[in-house]
Order: structure tokens, then C-alpha cells, then sequence
């Protein structure tokens, strides 16, 4: 479905990030990606969604090579993700950010604005409906009206998760969704996923909650230094003494 | 060529103050403080009470107004853009727009519009060789590198400095760090205040004192330091230079008074290779 | 005084236009056009060459807010490299490179002599003495059909877009929408009106000359929308109404001081308004309105 | 008698107003004050000899702030709030352009110091004179000067004004027709914060003189910049930049100045109106003022034209001016014996402070003589005379 | 670490933004050298808490208390100077600075002059994160999310604070990273620092403390030892993840 082949990046001031890298995400699963704190997981994130640029290797989306398009051109194509800060529309109400989201909007086009006002009308009454569904699931719904920069630091991250899947995206990338999200909040976070991927949606998890890998993911890669340590089921993965001494500590 | 260089030199160091000003003030406040024009003219009029009036000697008015007008401008910080601090960089840039129409007229209704001159012989030019090198040009290289020196040392080196780039970056964690916002605030104006009163000396020294005379600088100032990058207060020296340097060398090219037009395009092709300014990093907000 | 009135308003109405167009691309899309003054400089250009060739005005103001929105279209297209400050240094640098060109191209501009002459739209069907009345009118209406259209793109999911493109392009790009499409479009219409307001001027001046187009003009303009409170329409108009108010009402303020030399009174005026802008700024955090948002909360007010 | 206190009338009727819109900031500043005070003095003048019509004159001052729609908007409040019969004073020709309209429009006089050819064009009504060369005259005045100078090579460093910009062309035609060679001509702008490379590139080519089309401001930086830079050609202004009540000698020392030449309309120092105009604000003789000249005759004409028309209405009293300078008649320059002589139903002719000029059908003043004057040792020597 | 300990309390604190209360009368205290531990539902006001507690949000009504002393009324530099370190939730390190004068802030401006050198303090704090130590001269803005929670904890532990007051301080950090945290943050509490921790990772965070507060909706729906908030049976299901 989505993959990167051996790709390596170089930020500006010579820092080797990702040294050769492959990963894989399946269709339909659940693709863990885990690894220690700067081991390069949100760095290929960055690649897979076309934000960051590979200086080798290449990124391929159901099979053809789309290294050189933006990520809003991988974003048309279905390809959604989260930022592991939040970036959320500090100034569009908590409602408008996951309105943004909606794709194929006829109102975003001025002259459709003019031409076919019911049309966009009705598209936008649809929207609402289908944000506020998503809202509601993570208690935000309450706060539809507030500027998104008034947001707590969990409220923000919960945000993020329904701006993406408002995209109805094939395929979802989420960086540490779970991070500063209440416990009993995560639980909502794995039913969201569960169900999607029972739909047929592809996801792609950077975490640092061993809990939720080992609920979520059909397989997982371990990063380490810029580079795949080792690759496998969940258990396997974690039975590797390398990677329990250098990731997991005494957890494990 | 040679002189071609000299002067494009000259007239770069002479925006360099003021453009240092702007950006140290930007970096600190992330505002653009339109009124610096106005605050070269003040300046340049303190000085010129000093020098003319009380009859002093130039340096000794320089650095009394430079005193001076660092207190006033701590002043009009306090109140026309303290109550405004947390509303944005354009309210204040709007802000001081007012205080520059204020403070220019200030200066007129006590000054007139008549030019001035500083109590300064004019002396014909020193030669070396083909290159001419007049005494104005000669004061204003050593007192700007001086200027230059002292500012990069502080903003990079010392306390000071970091305090001002802590609070820049982000006043809320400065403060729990135990930095207090409104001194460091008070610092940079003090800083500001004595570097545009030296570059009004200088540029009246160069040309007149008049009331107009920082509005001519406006533009090229914040050329100067946007091109060099303007949350970097070193990167906007450079920016003043290779602007002193594109304008002069563009008359090899163009009418002389198309000058601008060529360093426009120069500033649009440096830009859009180096898209942060010439020596500026990208200012990280995430 | 009732004919100064009219004058002053008219005034206002122009103002406001120019604030109309900033507040659509930087109160809302983030870009700053410190360059504005060009593209009002250049509509107003056009329409008052194409008059004194013969042009009907109407057609003449209709060529120019084309003119205006295509070179503002492709001024747009560099955006998409700079960030804010960068952008807002290139637009005023290539205003001023306009400036010079219209300056200095006399066969084509007529130069520091400036273009006189120029006739305004509908003359003929005021009666004789209400012309200015009459252009007022045109100017007000000019003023409520953007404000309406303007108003109605900010409630749309365009709106939304732009609002969203100012906040952090970097998301919208992620969401899969083009933030140059939107930059493009948005300075595009924000351009036809700076053509429209260019055009106004030279109506109502009927003589223009390189003199008259100038930083003051942009900063007029960020007053207005800044004052008025960033991103609403509403308050832009408001403000513009109070910043014009304030300039020329301090010409009667100057009246009242007796003693003082007429010099040392222009500059107590000038004093005045620069005290006032700030005065504004603190005593009126808020503006005079707010933005308008896209989801209306007549539609969400069943939230619960 | 009756000029020790005026007539009963003067102060119970409602005076006639009169408008000057002064450039008092923007790059026309350093002459606003010198045309306030001039009008200033004229209105007292005329008020102490009786006022016109038995009413006093009464001067409302505004500012243009040296911009046409700064101007617009001043003249406005002038004409429609508080209801001049004239605007004096208008210096800039871009100003006077923008306000032309609208004088046109409303029957106000309007007397200008603006010399772009284009001020008088079209049919004015008798609305509109200028008080100032046009920019023919002044341009052949400077030619003639440097050819009695022997000056062989002359460049030309112009601002781009309407007002300089009209003088370079006639001189370029009438100095090369005298034999002389242009070298090179380079035009600037205003505000700019520095002329180096202007001086550079026009100096650097070392003609024997340098015609320097500007106001104070920018021959003050380029005459210093010049000597700074070790140049020697001699320079020729405008002698209101150069002369103006010495100030530039002020501005940039007796040194630098020493050597400049500068011309400008005469008969200054032998004009009754002028020393008449020096003695009321109170300066000595030789003083050099020309805009301050010009609008005192302006408002002295438009005193004397309403006296003559018996009306305040723009349209009546505007025919006037110009039989009131063009009479064959003796010459008066004192305005308050020329009143005295108006009343009398003496003939005369008014002969004006700046020069004793005719006025052409157009608007334009002609019959002009030049001024030729040189700097030395800070003061300006009147060195011949050219017409 | 430092010799004299002071406790924290807030006395009936109603805070909030732009008139809005957040907070409807917190009141708790932490005795000097122990640790309490905030949990509580994502927007219930732990943040908006601490904010209060530290001096950046002045709060409506109610006292914020240093010791004896009554600090309501001063700031965040001087309640700094006092002894205070933060590290906040969002925005908690210098973007623009290298890694090395981040760490030089968090030392200079409140190190007292007792304190040790700031060279030996670096080489301390150093040791207990060393993963940052090859990081010393980058931006920190470009870190890692983890690198960066290890920067502001590190940053906030150099002057040798009296009181640490962290916003979730484990959140991005990996299994062994949070793990070492929770070590440093037992080993400052035993040389008797008062610790005021907000954490999400509820079970490491109230293992850690002497006491816990469940904080929902601006009030405090418990306060009791540590131990006993993780017994809790509906609070372990309401607002600490299941069973
Ligand atoms: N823009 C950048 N410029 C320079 N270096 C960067 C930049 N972004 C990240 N790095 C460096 O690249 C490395 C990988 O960063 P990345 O964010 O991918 O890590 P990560 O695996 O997501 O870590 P974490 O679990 O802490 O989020 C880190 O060492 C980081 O310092
Ligand atoms: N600057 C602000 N302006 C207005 N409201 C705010 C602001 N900051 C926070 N809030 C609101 O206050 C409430 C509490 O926020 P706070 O950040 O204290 O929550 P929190 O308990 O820390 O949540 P989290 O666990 O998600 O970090 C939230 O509903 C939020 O919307
Ligand atoms: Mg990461
Ligand atoms: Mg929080």
C-alpha cells in the first residue's frame, strides 16, 4: 500500500536522520513503528507523507512512485497523518479545523460560490454532520465554538486525530496519538482504529504506549539511529534483547 | 570601481545602524518598529542641540544624546507599546507608525523644516592612491564597526544577550526561568535608542539634519534588514552592505536613478534562493 | 460644510475599499502587502490613461480591476517561497520600482507632470452641481457591493480555507488543498479591488501624479483593518470612517489654537493624529468587529 | 487721519477671506514658513492701509503637506468651509494641478509658485496666475550666466520635480546653441538619503560647471558631498535653494559655499514692494526670499483686484490682475499707496516684490530679468543682471 | 540536592481566561520535600493549575502560598528567583537556542550564588540524560519530541530548584526514557525538593508521589495518598484507564 524503500535524509547543518530506512504498510493493518527518543520515527513520517525530502531511497503509494509530489498531492490521494506537535488552526474555531479537513468542498471554489449556492449549502450542512460525529466520539463537541489555540494540551492532540480522519483517508499516519491524551481517551483512540481498519483503512503508529502497539498492530518496526533494527510481530519484536535494553528498559 | 566599492561600503555601514536597531528590536519584540526613522532624526536633533546650541564638541553630544534619547526611547516604549505587548506584531507595527507622524512632528514644531548642519569643519578628501576616502566616510567606518562589535558581543556572548533571545523565543518560559520581560525590554530600547542616535549623527553628518531625514532612511533600512535575515540583528549588517553595495554597482548597469530597480531584483533572486534572508536561519515556531 | 461632508466621505469610501482588500489578503490570508500603494497606484493609472485616451470611465475601471487582479495573481506566485516579512519587503519594493518606472516613463505616463484631465463615470446623469453627490453615491455603492461579496466569501468554506492557509500552511498542504491556489486567488481579489479603489482616486482627483501614491497609502490601509480589528469587514469600514474623521477634523482643531505660527499648528496636527492612532490602539483592544467565522453558531447551537 | 485708525466699517463687517495653502511639511517644508510670514505681512499691510471694500482681509492658512491629495483635501475646507475668495501660495506644481479643478469649478483665484507649463493650459477664467518664471525663462537665465562665465562643458544634475525638470530642457537647447557641450545629465529622486553616487557619476566627469536643478535640502548634501569628495566645477542652483535668506550658506559653511553662483528673478533691493516686504517681518536689506516675494504679490494683486472689481466674486475680480501689472502707467511698489492710488482713481501699475514682471493672456508672467549672483565668503554678490 | 526545603499551597484558587474560570476553588498543599501528583480528564484545568502555581496566570480570587510566604501577587521571575522551576507542558524548551543555552538560561538567572558552578551542574544534569549530550550544540527546535521533554526537564533541574513544578513530563518520551525520568524525579525527591507533577501516564506518576489529586471539571474530586487514589475503583475506571 505504502511503502519506503531505503530512504535516507540529511537535515540542513549535515545531520544524518534516516540512513537507509525500509518500511511497509500494508493494506487493512496496522503498521507499529517504535524506537527509542531521535531514532528517526517522526522523521520518516515526514517522508512517507512528502513533507520531508529524501536525499535517497523512495516512497511508493499503492505502487507508484511518488517521491517527487507534495504532500498535498499524497493527501488527495487518501494519505492523511497527525503531527506529533499539535498543529492545530490556532485562530478557526475547534469545528472549523476538522471543516478544513473535508475534501472535494464545491465552497472552496469562488466561482461554484456564485454558480451553485445550494449545492454548497447542503455540502457544508453534510460536513457539520459528519464533523460533529467525530467531535462528539472525543468530547470536543462541547467546545465546537472555541478558537483551537484555547485548547488544552490533550484536547489538541484529539483534535489532530479527527481533522485527519475527516479526510476519509485510505490511509491514516499517527504520531504519537497518544501522548498527554487522558488513559481513559486512548481507549476511544483504539476504537476509532479498530473500526477503520475493519473498514479497510491502512494506518501507520509511532508510540511510546507499549499497551496500545501490542492492542493495535498486525506488525511492527523497531528504528534505531536512522535505521530498521529489526522487524516483526509484537512479541517477537519485544523478545529482542537490543531492542529491550535500548528501548524498553527495565519494562521489559 | 575601486571608489565604486568604497562608497558602496560607506553607504552600507551607514544603514547597518539603523537596520541593527530595527532588527534587534525585532528579534526581542517581534515587532517591526516603523518609527526608527524618527528616532534617527530625534536623535540627530539632541545631538544637534548639544553640538550647536550648547556648543559642545560632537563626540560629547553624541554620546550625551545618545544617553538621552536611549531613556526617551525606554519612554515612548512604555507608553505607546507596553500596553500593547501581547497584541501582535502589526498592532504594534501600526503603533508606531503613529509614533513616527508623532515624533517627526515633535521635531518640527520645535526645529522648523530647515536643513542643519553639525558644527563640523568639511574637509576635502583624503587619497590613496585612485580611491578617495572623505573624513565623514572615515568616522563613520570606525564608529559603526565599533558600534557592531559591542552589540554582536553582547547578543551573542553575555547574559544580556541571552536573556533578550530568551524572552524573543518565548516570554512565558523566560519568565519561569526568572527572566523579567520588562527589563529586558527596557535593555533593548536603551540599545536601540543609542544606536539610531549615533546613526543620526552619522547620517547627518553625511547629508543634513532635517525632519525628513530618517523617513529617507525608512525603506532602505528595512530592506536592509529583512534581506539579511531580520531576527538575526549581525545578519542585517550584511544586509545593509550588499544593498549599499547592489545600489552603487547597479549604476554600472542602469540610469542612475533606475538604481532601485536592480536591487529589487537582486533582493527577489537572493530571497528566493535563500528563502530565510541572506544569513538569517529559519525562526522556529513549533 | 455639507460639500466638504461629501468630499470627506468620499474619501472615507475610498479608504475603506483599500482596507477591504488588505483585510481580505492579510487580515484573512496572512499576506502582507506592504506593496498595496502599487497596486492602487496602478489602477489608479490605468483607468485615468485609458479615460483621457477616450475610454469610457466605466470600461476604463472595469480594465483596470482586471489589470490590477492579473499582475497581483502573479505577484502571488513568488509567495509561496517567502514568509511573511519577506513577502510584505518584495511587494513594497516592487511598488516602488513602479513608482520610479511611472516616474521616470514619460511617454507612456506622462511623469512627474502627472495625467490631468481625467472624467468621471456618470457625469452627465447627476444635474449640474450634484456631481459630486452623485460620485459619492457611486463610491458607496462601490463600497457595499464588496463588502457584501467579501463578507459572503469569509462565511464560505473559501473563507475557512484562507483563514486556515494564514494559520499554519504547512496543515493545509498536509490536508491536501493547494495553499498557492489559495494565495493566488485570494490576492487576485483582493488586487481587483485595490484597481477599483486606484480608480476611484483618479475619478475623484481627476488629476494623478506620481506623488500622490506613497508608503502612507499602505499604511492607511493597515490602520484601517488593524484599528477596525483584523478580519472584519465590519469594523474595517468603521475605522475607516474614524481614521479619515481624525485626519481631517484636526483641520479644524488647528482653527482653534490662537498664538501659534501656521507651521508649528500643522505640525501640533500631525502630532495629534499620530497620538490618536495609538490612543486607538490601547483604548480599543478589540476594534470594531469581529471576523466572521464559516460555521455559524446557529448551526451548532444543538450541540449538547 | 484716517490712516492712524482705520474706518468704523473695517471692524464691523465680516472680513474677506483669504486662503494660503502652504507646503509647511513634506519636501516643500523649508518654504512654508518663508510664504506664511510673507502673507502674513501683506494682509497686515493691506489691513492697516484700510483693508478692500472697507472690509478687512482676513488669511486662513492651510497645509498641503507638499501632496496633491493632502492639498485637495486642504483646499477643500478652504473653499467650501470657510468660503475664500483666493488660494495664494501654492507651491508645488502637482498640488496646484490637483486644485486647479476644483477652483475652476467653485470661481476661486488661484495664484501658484508652481512653474510646470501645464498650470496655466486650458481656458482658466482669468482664475488662475502664476508668480514664478515658468521653467523656459529660467532655464535660458542659467545659460546665459555660464556663457558669461566662459563655462565651455556643463552637466546637469536635476530632481525630478515638474518644476526643475522644465527648466532642463531649454537650457540644454540654449547653452549648446551658445556653443556649449552638455556632458551628461542624470535626474534623481526625492527623500532619497544620499546623493554620492549622483555627484560621483556627474562630478566625476569634471565639467567646468554643474547645473543643479533643486530646493535646499538636496543641493545642501550634494554641494557638501561634492567638496567633500574633492571636486572643483563650479556649481549653479536655483536661487531659491542657494540664496534663501542664507540659509544653505548656514547649512553647509562659508567654505563649501564659497563659489556657487545663483540666479533668480530681480529687481530684489531695488523694488519698493520688496523692501517694503523685508521691512514688515523685519529682515535686512539683500535678504534673498523669492517665494516669500512671490506670495506677497500674490495677495497684494488679489487685494488690489478686488478693491478695482468692487467684488469678491473670483470670476469679476480676476480680469483684474492682470490690467493692474500690464498698465501703461508710473510704477508703484509700496501696496498701500497703490491702494491709496486705486481709490484715488489714479492710474498706476503695480511693480512686484519678486520682479517687475507683465503678465502674458495666458497667466504666465513675463518681462522678467534674472539675477545673477556668486557666494563669496558666505554672502551672495549680485554679479549681473540677464534678461 | 538542596538544603532548604520549601512546601507549596494554594488556598481556594479560582482561576481562568479572559474572565472565564477554569478553576471553581482548588485548594491542596504539598509539604516541603514531598511529592504530589495532579491527574485528572483531558481540559479538566491541570495546566491552567499549575500555571497558577507557578505565576504566569494571576488568579481570580484565592492565595498561591511558598512556605510561609504568600506569593499571589509575584510573578513567575520573582516566584522564580524563590526557588520555583517549571516545565511546562507545551512550548517548554527555547526553539531558536542551542541546546546549551537553553540548559544556561534555566541556570543563570535563578542559581543562587551559593549554588555550584554551572560548569558542574551541567556535567550533573548531563549524567542523568545523556542523550542529549551530543545534542549540545543544535537548535532545539529541530529535536526530537523526546529530545526536547529531556531538554526542558534538564534545563529546569540545573539551578537546583526547591521546587519543581512539571506538566507531564513523561509525554513523548520512550518506555526507558520515562522510566529514567521517574528515577531522577525520585532521586530530587529525596534530597528533599517539592515536587508538584501533572502526568498522564498515571500509573508511573502516582507511584512515584506521596499524594495524588483527581482534578475533573476545576474541582477536586479526590485527594488522598497516592496508594490509596490507585485503589480507587472508580476513579481507576473513570479517569486511569481501565481495570
Ligand atoms: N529539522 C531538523 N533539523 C535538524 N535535525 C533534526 C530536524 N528534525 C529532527 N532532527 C533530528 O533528527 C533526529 C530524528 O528526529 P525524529 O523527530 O525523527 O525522532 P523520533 O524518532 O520521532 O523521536 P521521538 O520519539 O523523540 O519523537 C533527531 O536526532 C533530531 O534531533
Ligand atoms: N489560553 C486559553 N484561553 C481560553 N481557554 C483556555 C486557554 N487555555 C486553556 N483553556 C481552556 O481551559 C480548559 C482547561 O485547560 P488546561 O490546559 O488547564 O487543561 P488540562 O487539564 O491541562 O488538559 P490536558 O490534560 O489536555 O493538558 C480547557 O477546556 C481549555 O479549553
Ligand atoms: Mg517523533
Ligand atoms: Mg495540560
Amino acid at each position: 500500500m505504502l511503502e519506503a524503500v531505503n530512504v535516507s535524509v540529511i537535515y540542513e547543518g549535515g545531520f544524518k536522520a534516516l540512513n537507509g530506512a525500509s518500511v511497509q504498510l500494508a493494506a487493512g493493518t496496522v503498521t507499529g513503528l517504535i524506537g527509542p527518543n531521535g531514532a528517526g520515527k517522526s522523521t520518516l513520517f515526514g517522508v512517507l507523507a512528502g513533507a520531508v525530502r529524501p536525499v535517497a531511497g523512495e516512497v511508493r503509494l499503492g505502487g507508484e512512485i511518488v517521491t517527487q509530489h507534495g504532500p498535498a498531492w499524497r493527501a488527495r490521494r487518501g494519505l492523511a497523518r497527525t503531527f506529533q506537535l499539535s498543529r492545530e488552526l490556532a485562530s478557526l474555531t475547534v469545528l472549523e479545523n476538522v471543516l478544513v479537513a473535508q475534501p472535494h468542498m464545491r465552497g472552496e471554489n469562488v466561482l461554484s460560490l456564485l454558480w451553485s449556492r445550494r449545492a454548497v449549502r447542503d455540502e457544508e450542512d453534510a460536513a457539520i454532520d459528519k464533523a460533529r460525529a467525530l467531535l462528539q466520539r472525543v468530547d470536543l463537541w462541547k467546545l465546537a465554538d472555541a478558537p483551537a489555540g484555547t485548547l488544552s494540551g490533550g484536547q489538541k492532540k484529539l483534535l489532530e486525530i479527527c481533522r485527519a480522519l475527516m479526510l476519509d483517508p485510505r490511509i491514516v499516519l499517527m504520531d504519537e496519538p497518544s501522548a498527554g491524551v487522558n488513559p481513559t481517551r486512548i481507549g476511544e483512540i483504539v476504537e476509532f482504529v479498530q473500526a477503520l481498519r475493519a473498514e479497510g483503512t491502512t494506518f501507520g503508529l509511532v508510540e511510546h504506549n507499549m499497551g496500545m502497539v501490542r492492542l493495535l498492530c498486525d506488525h511492527v518496526y523497531v528504528l534505531a539511529e536512522g535505521q530498521v533494527l529489526t522487524e516483526g510481530r509484537f512479541d517477537d519484536v519485544i523478545a529482542n534483547t537490543e531492542v529491550a535494553s535500548a528501548y524498553l528498559g527495565a519494562q521489559s | 570601481m575601486g571608489q565604486l566599492l568604497v562608497n558602496g561600503i560607506v553607504a552600507g555601514l551607514l544603514l547597518a545602524l539603523p537596520a541593527l536597531a530595527l532588527s534587534l528590536t525585532f528579534s526581542v519584540l517581534r515587532f517591526a518598529n516603523y518609527a526608527v526613522g524618527s528616532y534617527l532624526s530625534c536623535g540627530a536633533y539632541l545631538v544637534y542641540i548639544g553640538n550647536v546650541v550648547l556648543g559642545m564638541p560632537l563626540w560629547l553630544a553624541a554620546s550625551a544624546g545618545a544617553a538621552l534619547f536611549a531613556v526617551i526611547a525606554v519612554g515612548i516604549d512604555w507608553l505607546a507599546y507596553r500596553p500593547l505587548r501581547d497584541r501582535g506584531g502589526v498592532t504594534l507595527l501600526v503603533a508606531s507608525m503613529g509614533v513616527a507622524i508623532a515624533l517627526e512632528n515633535v521635531i518640527r514644531f520645535f526645529a522648523g523644516n530647515l536643513p542643519r548642519a553639525y558644527n563640523v569643519p568639511v574637509a576635502r578628501p583624503m587619497r590613496f592612491g585612485d580611491i578617495r576616502l572623505n573624513h565623514e566616510q572615515l568616522t563613520i567606518l570606525v564608529a559603526v564597526f565599533a558600534a557592531l562589535a559591542v552589540v554582536w558581543i553582547i547578543f551573542r556572548f553575555t547574559r544580556l544577550g541571552r536573556m533578550m533571545r530568551a524572552v524573543a523565543d518565548n516570554p512565558d518560559l523566560a519568565a519561569v526561568r526568572g527572566i523579567s520581560r520588562s527589563r529586558v525590554v527596557a535593555y533593548v530600547w536603551l540599545i536601540a535608542g543609542m544606536l539610531t542616535t549615533l546613526s543620526g549623527v552619522l547620517v547627518g553628518l553625511d547629508a543634513n539634519v532635517e525632519p525628513q531625514m530618517g523617513w529617507t532612511y525608512l525603506l532602505p533600512v528595512f530592506t536592509a534588514a529583512i534581506l539579511g535575515g531580520i531576527a538575526n540583528p549581525m545578519a542585517a549588517v550584511a544586509g545593509a552592505l550588499t544593498l549599499g553595495l547592489a545600489e552603487e554597482l547597479a549604476t554600472l548597469v542602469m540610469p542612475v536613478h533606475y538604481r532601485m530597480i536592480v536591487t529589487f531584483l537582486v533582493m527577489v533572486a537572493l530571497l528566493l534562493v535563500r528563502p530565510w534572508g541572506l544569513f538569517g536561519t529559519r525562526w522556529v515556531t513549533k | 460644510m455639507t460639500v466638504y461632508l461629501i468630499a470627506t466621505l468620499t474619501l472615507v469610501a475610498i479608504a475603506a475599499l483599500a482596507g477591504l482588500a488588505l483585510n481580505l489578503q492579510w487580515g484573512m490570508g496572512g499576506l502582507v502587502n506592504f506593496g498595496l500603494f502599487g497596486f492602487y497606484m496602478l489602477g489608479a493609472y490605468i483607468a485615468g490613461l485609458l479615460t483621457v485616451q477616450g475610454l469610457p470611465p466605466l470600461v476604463a475601471l472595469g480594465v483596470a480591476m482586471l489589470g490590477v487582479a492579473a499582475l497581483s495573481a502573479l505577484s502571488a506566485l513568488i509567495s509561496v517561497r517567502l514568509s511573511e516579512d519577506y513577502l510584505a519587503i518584495v511587494t513594497l519594493g516592487f511598488a516602488e520600482c513602479l513608482r520610479l518606472v511611472i516616474s521616470y516613463e514619460g511617454w507612456l505616463t506622462r511623469g512627474m507632470l502627472g495625467v490631468s484631465g481625467i472624467e468621471r463615470p456618470l457625469q452627465a446623469w447627476w444635474p449640474r452641481g450634484w456631481g459630486d453627490t452623485g460620485f459619492l453615491l457611486l463610491a458607496l455603492l462601490a463600497v457595499l457591493i464588496v463588502y457584501t461579496v467579501l463578507q459572503a466569501l469569509a462565511r464560505s468554506p473559501f473563507g475557512r480555507l484562507v483563514r486556515a492557509t494564514r494559520d499554519d500552511p504547512g496543515v493545509v498542504e498536509a490536508l491536501g488543498k493547494s495553499v498557492l491556489g489559495v494565495r493566488v486567488r485570494v490576492f487576485a481579489i483582493g488586487g481587483a479591488i485595490l484597481g477599483l479603489a486606484g480608480s476611484l482616486h483618479a475619478f475623484y482627483y481627476s488629476y494623478i501624479d506620481p506623488t500622490q501614491f506613497g508608503p502612507i497609502i499602505t499604511a492607511y490601509a493597515f490602520m484601517a483593518v488593524v484599528v477596525g480589528g483584523r478580519g472584519s469587514n465590519r469594523g474595517v469600514v468603521a475605522s475607516a470612517f474614524t481614521l479619515i474623521f481624525l485626519l481631517e477634523g484636526s483641520r479644524f482643531l488647528i482653527d482653534l489654537v490662537p498664538g501659534l505660527g501656521a507651521s508649528e499648528l500643522a505640525a501640533i496636527r500631525l502630532f495629534l493624529v499620530g497620538v490618536g492612532l495609538v490612543a486607538l490602539l490601547i483604548f480599543k483592544p478589540d476594534g470594531f468587529g469581529r471576523e466572521p467565522r464559516s460555521a455559524l453558531a446557529d448551526k451548532t447551537s444543538s450541540r449538547f | 487721519a484716517s490712516l492712524a485708525s482705520p474706518p468704523m466699517s473695517l471692524a464691523q463687517q465680516s472680513p474677506i477671506r483669504i486662503g494660503l495653502l502652504a507646503p509647511l511639511t513634506g519636501i516643500g517644508g523649508p518654504y512654508g514658513q518663508e510664504e506664511e510670514q510673507a502673507a502674513r505681512a501683506a494682509v497686515k499691510i493691506i489691513n492697516d492701509a484700510g483693508g478692500v471694500l472697507g472690509r478687512s482681509l482676513e488669511l486662513i492658512v492651510a497645509d498641503d503637506e507638499t501632496q496633491p491629495t493632502a492639498g485637495v483635501a486642504a483646499a477643500r475646507k478652504l473653499i467650501d468651509v470657510d468660503k475664500v475668495a483666493s488660494i495664494a501660495g501654492v507651491w508645488s506644481s502637482a498640488v496646484a494641478l490637483a486644485v486647479k479643478p476644483i477652483t475652476l469649478e467653485k470661481g476661486v483665484l488661484l495664484t501658484v509658485n508652481g512653474s510646470a507649463d501645464e498650470i496655466t493650459d486650458g481656458d482658466n477664467k482669468n482664475l488662475v496666475w502664476r508668480f514664478q518664471t515658468n521653467g523656459k525663462s529660467w532655464g535660458e537665465a542659467f545659460s546665459k550666466a555660464m556663457a558669461k562665465d566662459g563655462i565651455k562643458t556643463a552637466s546637469i544634475l536635476v530632481l525630478q520635480t515638474p518644476f526643475t525638470q522644465s527648466t532642463i530642457q531649454p537650457f540644454r537647447k540654449s547653452f549648446t546653441d551658445a556653443g556649449g557641450k552638455v556632458l551628461d545629465e542624470v535626474s534623481f529622486n526625492a527623500g532619497q538619503p544620499s546623493y554620492r553616487v549622483e555627484v560621483e557619476r556627474i562630478f566625476g566627469k569634471k565639467p567646468d560647471a554643474v547645473f543643479v536643478a533643486a530646493y535646499i535640502n538636496e543641493l545642501s548634501a550634494i554641494a557638501k558631498e561634492a567638496f567633500r569628495s574633492g571636486y572643483d566645477s563650479k556649481i549653479y542652483a536655483f536661487g531659491n535653494a542657494a540664496g534663501s535668506n542664507g540659509q544653505f550658506v548656514k547649512n553647509v559653511g562659508a567654505e563649501v559655499a564659497e563659489g556657487v553662483h545663483h540666479t533668480q528673478q530681480v529687481p530684489v533691493g531695488k523694488s519698493a514692494a520688496y523692501s517694503r516686504y523685508l521691512k514688515e517681518i523685519g529682515k535686512p536689506d539683500g535678504t534673498i526670499m523669492t517665494f516669500g516675494a512671490q506670495v506677497f504679490d500674490q495677495i497684494v494683486l488679489t487685494a488690489l483686484a478686488i478693491e478695482k472689481a468692487k467684488s469678491t466674486d473670483g470670476v469679476r475680480f480676476g480680469v483684474e490682475v492682470p490690467a493692474l501689472v500690464n498698465a501703461d502707467a508710473p510704477s508703484i511698489g509700496d501696496p498701500a499707496e497703490a491702494l491709496k492710488a486705486l481709490r484715488a482713481g489714479k492710474p498706476f501699475r503695480y511693480a512686484g516684490a519678486a520682479s517687475d514682471f507683465r503678465f502674458a493672456p495666458n497667466g504666465d508672467q513675463t518681462d522678467l530679468t534674472f539675477g545673477h549672483f556668486l557666494i563669496k565668503a558666505g554672502d551672495s554678490k549680485l554679479v549681473g543682471e540677464i534678461r | 540536592m538542596t538544603t532548604s526545603a520549601t512546601g507549596l499551597e494554594l488556598r481556594d484558587v479560582v482561576a481562568g481566561y479572559g474572565g472565564h474560570p477554569i478553576l471553581h476553588g482548588v485548594s491542596f498543599s504539598v509539604r516541603a520535600g514531598e511529592t504530589l501528583v495532579v491527574v485528572g480528564p483531558n481540559g479538566s484545568g491541570k495546566s491552567t493549575l499549575m500555571k497558577t502555581a507557578v505565576g504566569l496566570l494571576r488568579p481570580i480570587s484565592g492565595q498561591v502560598l511558598f512556605g510561609e510566604a504568600n506569593v499571589t501577587t509575584l510573578g513567575a521571575p520573582a516566584r522564580a528567583a524563590r526557588g520555583l522551576a517549571n516545565v511546562p507542558q507545551e512550548a517548554n524548551i527555547f526553539r531558536n537556542m542551542t541546546v546549551l543555552e537553553n540548559l544556561q538560561v534555566g541556570y543563570e538567572f535563578v542559581a543562587s550564588h551559593s549554588a555550584p558552578s554551572f560548569g558542574k551542574r551541567l556535567d550533573a544534569v548531563l549524567d542523568l540524560f545523556p542523550e542529549i549530550r551530543a545534542k549540545l550544540r543544535s537548535t532545539a527546535g529541530y529535536l526530537s519530541g523526546g529530545q526536547r521533554q529531556m531538554v526542558a526537564m534538564a534545563a529546569a533541574l540545573m539551578p537546583e530548584p526547591s521546587v519543581l513544578a512539571l506538566d507531564e513530563p513523561s509525554a513523548g518520551l520512550s518506555p526507558r526514557n520515562a522510566e529514567i525520568l521517574f528515577e531522577v524525579i525520585g532521586r530530587v525527591a529525596a534530597s528533599g525538593v517539592t515536587l508538584l507533577i501533572v502526568e498522564q501516564n498515571t500509573r508511573l506518576g502516582l507511584g512515584a508521589a506521596d499524594h495524588g489529586v483527581v482534578l475533573v471539571g476545576g474541582r477536586i474530586r479526590l485527594a488522598a495518598p497516592a496508594a490509596e487514589v490507585l485503589a480507587d475503583p472508580d476513579i481507576r475506571r473513570l479517569y486511569l484507564g481501565g481495570a
